[in-house]
């Protein structure tokens, strides 16, 4: 699973520079018609939006709908397959997997929409300057982003989730640590790319300020795969998150959480109770595939090389 | 086209696959006269030398190589009346407590050959209360706090001089910590440690039913363990060992484990098996589940050191809230017992003190917390920790069952909390924890193992709940230094009842052991002792 | 001009691309022939369909583009109607192709002397290495390649060796017609000359017909026979080359061979063909080269005159000449 | 400049890279909550012993020191003394690496091929069905837990079908494969598949594919998309390049055109990638070998982290840095000699 990290990394890196800049933006706002005119990529986005979408409303309106208390023991027999009055099962502890699936999506969510905010919040604004600064400065953080990256990033994720302790926000931030490089590397590579460029040199040589070129004319045009990286790294984070429940680093068993019945489903497993991972893991898969085709067909329309 | 061909070789390896599926069976048993392979989650933890060995399989292994004084009779119930003679015929002790002579067996031979006598007795306990690992069990249990000196009076007679009259000695003496070296392999003044490929040098034991033929550790755990019977164990007369060879292999997770013994690549399967597994093994025709009185108890630890569990009142309020019946339902699905006393049911000096509280008596509880201020609007709230590295079965399960048995009184609000077990061993020394899950594997099988460490203010420090009680100190002391058995019972109540009062932690359950195995296996005995007598075990062709 | 049972004969071949904006007939009902050991030039603009014309003879329209319409036959059988095996049989052996830019043509990471060898046992299975390693040497040599650069890769030889390289690959079977691709666009002026000799050297010593494709209407007036001069997909004049020299009857031929220096002809029309190509998706009605041509009519902007024979061997296709005039 | 110089500099420059590694780790794991000694007193404390032990694990000295003393130890090829049961840890290392590595290679194998055929089908079919199908294929591949498929190919074809076995690496009972003995000297890698072929033991060859099967698959299934979306753009982008249809135009086959040419040439990227997913590999390998209890380097590394085994934990990293550059570097020289423009 963080096989994806890394290939999405690496994919979004080799995106060449000749991105087209006016119209990316608009582009990269999923829903609009265009997107539809662009083919696969565009119903790409367009589906695992919806799918995204879904999910975080499914979570949200969870309180009202669901028939039990998703964190509530002993609602039903342990164990018992799905049937009319629980349509997915009920767990180990006889609860409502049911509920637990329409309600479990938030720690997931939470992980991930925080640990990339985090990602954003470091990783952009190093790129941006370790490229545009360059010279020692530039070399030490490459160094140090090249360290964390070739080193397998779930081991580091568990030694701070460790550290840190429970909770979503340690969660997070253990996560957002390990993904750092990738929202460094990409942007360092665009920025050195469009460093080179004419308009920004133009800009350079009628003597606008530093900070004006990386703000007006730089970062622009570094957003689009910025957003690229971001949605694959949703994904990248929610998978991360599960991988560290299974370690045995989650949040407390009072949160329903997929990731956590998951965990808690593989010990059921050799007595054949498959309803009890069968949905929280499809949850989490649709969730972390929905971010994944929004990242892919973004980077597809980011990427012209590979359009027809 | 491609598509077909990739087909086809798929197909054909794997029916390649299958297609050995068969002989692996036959082979796994080859050139073995009798042989049982037993599977375990467990592993040795440091070493196989008593001096440090202080876990519990590193001491399942170390019975099975060695021999002690004496040795609890299978389906013992800890009581004085189940020690049996082993290395020591006979035994006697003092008026004073401070004295015990044992007799030796004559002619017992290491399976070096060496013949065994009075010094090695002595060479053992010198060594480990002088080495004094850190760690070890000499240590942990204090050997050096007990035990004066050791002297040889005659070749086959030894005579151990206490400082403390100590009623447990003969379970002391029974316990794996105090099994006999051989001086041979085991240095004066150094632990014997895992040595890659040289099993006979990884353990300085010799006296055994068996000799560790194999001990194979990977990623500093065992992945395999082969056991061969000592042609010199001392009861080899009476037909022991039953099995000649044992094979002990290991597994990360109980899944692993439970997978294993239902397609039968293993015969037995012991420790630790998940609830659910064992439950419907029990269903399942082709294997068989074996069920004991366990000697793992857990307690809920409630902090004194602050609100709100500074408050007696309170502590008993929790305590009459806790609904035991459903941790041993849902969480263990019925394969535990219900503990109303930190002395394990079956084991003498046992009391159902806690039952005083109500199992559960929310009405006492609302009663109690009511002058407190506290009630359905303003409820009693703390926060509840418990350990995810599985150190402790189900943890997690465990405490959401707390809290629901809690919350369910209607003026307790709980919330959960978790760290791995090395954080958690901070948390309590540094004593955040308002309430928190903890559980207790004795050392030797006398009711003082589960009372001095809790309850006794010097014994029980270890836990950082603070609990200090001069009356209880004085009782605990008692019931050591008594070598009389009713006198002590009656100490032990007074203990427990006393306990009741301060409410300073709530057992909640005691673990029953289980075993699994394939129908044709015999001779498993799971009692109080929770030691598997590899020995005693057999199959029934 | 037909001729009994001519090398290669083309009747009415179209060959349309699917873009998401539309269908684009990049080739539009050609017509043409060549006999045994003749060259026939292809003339015209960038984009005016003259490689995809060549492409299409061997069937290697690249997707999304496919022939619609028309015939091939070479040797009297219809190449469209070939076997995807025949087909490979019939590349590199009966007809090969030298495509214009020799640096990209090669694959960078066989040797040279791999691609002949590849490429003779592709099709005659039968030849031992060695043998066809000693084939590869007398090709190499036949194209002015000293024989030791077998063993290099691309990358180590210039362009124009490439090129030759690419040449004696279009030559390794002696294919019965060979067909190149602005063989010379990609190489500087010297280089140039030398290959297009040596193409018509090799042509008389093989005994092959060439296809010559290009835009420059001076380098095929001396070299080849025939001539087609393509405008937007269409073939708007073919004759023989002498005939085009001397009298070419549509404009933009006319313009073309203004645009060649040292060619004397009267002021008027010296900025002949000013603006540039259609875009192929929005055609002008009616004779597509109007909005170019220094006589269009009225009817021109109407109705699209259709390929007209006016003297023996010559069509053009343009308005201003009637049938049967 | 010359092969050897290449090598020497690119060891060099993966040394800062280590020990920036290594350092972040030794204080990251300082300040972890819970302490080595500690957890061997989990039933009493003592504190007299528990000082002795905190002086026997160098744990008493001042952190500096600490640090430069494992550096040291590091230069003297010594990873330490492990804090929980106090056997070498480079030994430890030693013993959990094979597994882990035999995992990763069969994987990365599975991964990369499954990668190249389909990413060649879909090339083939660019923007078509069959296309759109591989490619969702891949996307579907990159979004799942790699323990949670792990766990559905053990119900399937471990619990239901009895196919393959589902736990543990080797069926237990049977010698492990013995490697080469000649005479005296006995060599052995701890990769069974290798060590059974030099026993020359078909039947341990076959148990250890079994054993391998299912981990492998899951680990190979999850990486194969990434490689799956790599080799179809550039096997697209190689189809469209001259030389390819120059190939097609001399009646070469259209396997030798697409494999011979094109897949050559878009090989070297997936290579690239290869070594780049190796270090992402070794992380998965941790949830694998805890879904399929295997004892390799992953789960050491995750035990030791939960029992806050310093020494160990920090030998964990430093052998993982350097193996990782050391593939790296191994990818470095496939990718020159593969590609003659490239010469060292």
């Amino acid at each position: 699973m963080l096989t994806l990290i890394r290939g999405s990394g690496c994919e979004v890196v080799e995106v060449d520079k000749s991105k087209v800049r006016k119209g990316m933006l608009s582009s990269l706002i999923p829903g609009l018609s265009s997107l539809s005119q662009r083919g696969l990529a565009g119903w790409l986005v367009v589906l695992g939006f919806i799918m995204v979408t879904s999910i975080v409303v499914v979570t949200a309106i969870s309180p009202w709908v669901v028939p039990y208390n998703p964190s509530q023991i002993n609602v039903g027999r342990p164990l018992l397959s799905p049937n009319s009055q629980f349509l997915f099962g009920t767990n180990n502890m006889g609860q409502d997997v049911f509920s637990r699936v329409l309600s479990g999506g938030g720690i997931m969510l939470e992980v991930s929409i925080l640990s990339v905010m985090i990602c954003l919040l470091i990783g952009v604004p190093i790129g941006l300057l370790s490229s545009y600064v360059g010279g020692i400065f530039d070399r030490f953080l490459c160094l140090i982003m090249d360290s964390i990256y070739a080193f397998p990033g779930l081991v580091l994720a568990i030694a701070i989730a460790a550290m840190l302790g429970r909770g979503v926000t340690n969660m997070a931030i253990s996560i957002a640590v390990v993904y750092v490089p990738s929202y460094f590397r990409v942007i360092r590579s665009q920025v050195l790319s469009i460093k080179e460029m004419p308009y920004v040199e133009a800009a350079k040589a009628a003597g606008a300020k530093g900070r004006t070129v990386l703000s007006r004319y730089i970062f622009p045009n570094v957003v689009p795969s910025i957003v690229v990286v971001a949605t694959v790294n949703f994904a990248d984070a929610i998978l991360t998150a599960a991988g560290l429940t299974f370690i045995g680093l989650g949040v407390p068993v009072d949160i329903p959480d997929w990731g956590w019945d998951l965990t808690n489903g593989s010990r059921l497993l050799s007595s054949g109770a498959w309803w009890v991972i069968a949905y929280p893991g499809l949850m989490i898969i649709l969730l972390a595939l929905g971010f994944t085709l929004m990242g892919e067909g973004l980077s597809e329309m980011a990427n012209p090389r590979l359009r027809e | 086209m491609r598509c077909l061909i990739v087909v086809a070789m798929t197909v054909l390896f794997i029916s390649a696959c299958m297609l050995t599926l068969q002989f692996e069976c036959k082979s796994a048993r080859a050139g073995f006269d009798s042989l049982l392979v037993l599977g375990t989650t467990d592993s040795v933890e440091t070493c196989l030398d008593p001096a440090r060995a202080y876990d519990y399989f590193g001491w399942e292994i170390i019975q099975s190589l060695g021999c002690g004084l004496v040795e609890y009779k299978a389906g013992a119930t800890g009581s004085i009346a189940d020690i049996d003679p082993s290395l020591a015929t006979s035994w006697s002790v003092s008026d004073d407590g401070l004295v015990w002579t044992f007799n030796l067996r004559q002619g017992v031979h290491y399976d070096d050959g060496t013949e065994f006598n009075a010094t090695h007795v002595k060479y053992t306990f010198d060594r480990g209360i002088g080495i004094a690992d850190a760690d070890g069990a000499f240590v942990g249990i204090g050997y050096d706090g007990i035990i004066n000196n050791v002297t040889v009076s005659e070749k086959y007679v030894v005579k151990f001089y206490l400082k403390i009259p100590f009623a447990a000695f003969l379970s002391l003496m029974a316990c794996q910590a105090s099994y006999i070296v051989d001086p041979a392999h085991a240095p004066m003044t150094s632990v014997v440690e895992y040595t890659v490929g040289d099993a006979r040098a990884s353990h300085p034991m010799g006296l055994g039913p068996y000799t560790l033929t194999n001990w194979t550790r990977t990623a500093g755990r065992d992945s395999e363990i082969r056991l061969q019977a000592n042609p010199n164990y001392w009861n080899n007369a009476s037909g022991y060992p039953k099995t000649k060879n044992m094979i002990i292999t290991f597994y990360a997770n109980s899944a692993g484990l439970a997978l294993a013994i239902k397609n039968q690549e293993i015969d037995i399967a012991f420790r630790q098996l998940g609830a659910t597994d064992i439950n419907d093994m029990k269903t399942n025709t082709n294997l068989k589940v074996w069920e004991g009185t366990g000697a793992v108890i857990q307690y809920l630890v409630l902090q004194e050191k602050y609100a709100p569990f500074n408050n007696t009142i309170i502590r008993r309020a929790v305590g009459a809230a806790i609904n035991r019946t459903t941790i041993v339902d849902t969480v263990f699905l019925g394969q535990a017992q219900k503990l109303y006393s930190m002395i394990p049911i079956g084991m003498f000096g046992h009391t159902d003190a806690f039952l005083a509280l109500g199992d559960p008596n929310y009405t006492k509880t609302t009663e109690l917390l009511a002058p407190l201020g506290y009630n359905a609007t303003h409820k009693l709230s703390f926060k509840l920790w418990y350990e995810t590295s599985g150190h402790y079965l189900s943890s997690p399960e465990q405490a959401l069952v707390l809290k629901s048995s809690l919350e369910a009184s209607g003026v307790i609000s709980v919330t959960l909390d978790s760290a791995d077990w090395a954080s958690y061993g901070t948390h309590r020394r540094n004593e955040d924890m308002e309430a928190y899950v903890m559980g207790w594997y004795p050392d030797y099988i006398d009711p003082d193992d589960y009372i001095q460490p809790f309850l006794d203010s010097s014994g029980g420090s270890w836990i950082h709940h603070n609990y200090n009680n001069s009356q209880m100190d004085k009782l605990i002391a008692w019931a050591r230094g008594n070598t009389t058995a009713d006198a002590r019972s009656s100490l032990y109540s007074q203990i427990q009842n006393l306990m009741v009062q301060d409410c300073p932690m709530i057992p909640t359950f005691q673990g029953s052991a289980y075993a699994v195995t394939t129908l044709k296996i015999k001779g498993v005995y799971l009692d109080i002792t929770q030691s598997w007598r590899h020995w005693l075990v057999y199959a029934e062709e | 001009m037909v001729v009994s049972q001519p090398l290669l004969s083309v009747n009415g071949l179209t060959v349309e691309y699917w873009a998401r904006r539309g269908k684009v007939r990049a080739v539009e009902d050609v017509s043409f022939s060549i006999d045994k050991s003749e060259t026939l030039g292809v003339v015209g603009e960038s984009g005016c369909g003259k490689s995809t014309l060549g492409l299409s003879l061997m069937r290697l329209v690249p997707y999304p583009g496919r022939v619609v319409k028309g015939k091939i036959l070479l040797k009297g059988r219809d190449v469209l109607g070939f076997s995807a095996s025949e087909m490979r049989n019939l590349r590199g052996k009966d007809i090969s192709y030298v495509f214009q830019d020799p640096m990209t043509s090669l694959n960078p990471v066989k040797k040279i002397g791999a691609h002949f060898v590849e490429l003779i046992r592709a099709h005659e299975p039968r030849v031992s290495e060695k043998d066809a390693v000693v084939r590869t040497r007398k090709l190499l040599k036949d194209v002015g390649i000293q024989s030791e650069r077998i063993g290099d890769y691309p990358h180590q030889l210039s362009g124009g060796m490439r090129q030759r390289v690419m040449i004696a690959l279009a030559i390794a079977l002696n294919p019965s017609l060979v067909i190149a691709d602005e063989p010379t666009t990609a190489l500087d002026v010297i280089v140039q000359a030398k290959i297009l000799d040596l193409l018509n050297a090799l042509r008389d010593s093989y005994g092959m017909a060439l296809v010559l494709i290009t835009h420059d209407l001076s380098i095929v007036l001396e070299r080849s026979d025939k001539i087609i001069v393509m405008y937007a997909g269409h073939m708007v004049e073919y004759a023989r080359s002498e005939d085009i020299y001397r009298n070419p009857q549509h404009p933009y031929t006319q313009g073309l061979l203004k645009a060649i220096p040292n060619v004397e002809l009267d002021e008027q029309t010296l900025n002949a063909i000013a603006g540039s190509p259609p875009d192929l998706l929005n055609l002008p009605k009616g004779c597509r080269f109007w909005p170019r041509c220094y006589c269009a009519k009225e009817r021109c902007r109407e109705e699209e005159p259709r390929l007209i024979c006016t003297e023996q061997d010559h069509y053009v296709r343009c308005g201003k000449y009637k049938e049967g005039e | 400049m010359t092969l050897r110089t290449y090598v020497i500099s690119r060891i060099l420059l993966t040394i800062p890279m280590i020990f920036i590694l290594f350092t972040m780790v030794f204080l990251v794991i300082r300040v972890l909550p819970g302490d080595p000694v500690l957890l061997h007193f989990e039933k009493q404390e003592n504190p007299a012993a528990m000082e002795r032990m905190r002086h026997r694990l160098g744990l008493d000295k001042p952190l500096w020191i600490q640090y430069l003393d494992y550096v040291a130890g590091i230069f003297r090829g010594d990873l330490g003394e492990s804090m929980v049961d106090y056997s070498p840890v480079a030994q430890q290392i030693i013993s959990a690496f094979p597994a882990t590595l035999e995992l990763a290679i069969f994987s990365m194998v599975i991964a990369v091929s499954i990668g190249i055929f389909f990413g060649v089908e879909a090339s083939k079919g660019y923007g078509k069905t069959r296309d759109n199908v591989i490619r969702v294929f891949g996307i579907v591949t990159y979004a799942i837990p790699v323990f949670f498929l792990g766990m559905v190919l053990q119900m399937v074809f471990g619990l239901g079908l009895h196919w393959f076995p589902v736990e543990s690496r080797f069926p237990h009972g049977v010698d492990l494969p013995s490697g080469l003995a000649v005479g005296g000297v006995h060599f052995s890698t701890g990769l069974y598949t290798i060590d059974s072929l030099l026993e020359g033991n078909v039947y341990k060859f076959v148990v250890t594919l079994r054993g391998l099967a299912l981990p492998s698959l899951t680990l190979g299934l999850v990486l194969s998309g990434v490689f799956i979306r790599l080799t179809r753009s550039n096997m697209f982008e190689t189809l469209q390049l001259d030389y390819v249809t120059a190939a097609r135009a001399r009646g070469l086959s259209e396997t030798s055109v697409t494999y011979g040419y094109a897949l050559r040439n878009a090989f070297l990227p997936v290579l690239t990638m290869m070594g780049l997913q190796f270090a992402t590999l070794l992380g998965g390998a941790i949830l694998t070998e805890t879904t399929f209890s295997w004892f390799g380097l992953g789960r050491y590394i995750v035990d030791r982290i939960s029992s806050r085994d310093y020494t160990a934990i920090q030998g964990a990293v430093v052998f993982f840095g350097i193996f990782v550059s050391f593939v790296s570097l191994v990818v470095d020289l496939l990718y020159a000699y593969l590609d003659p423009r490239i010469r060292l």
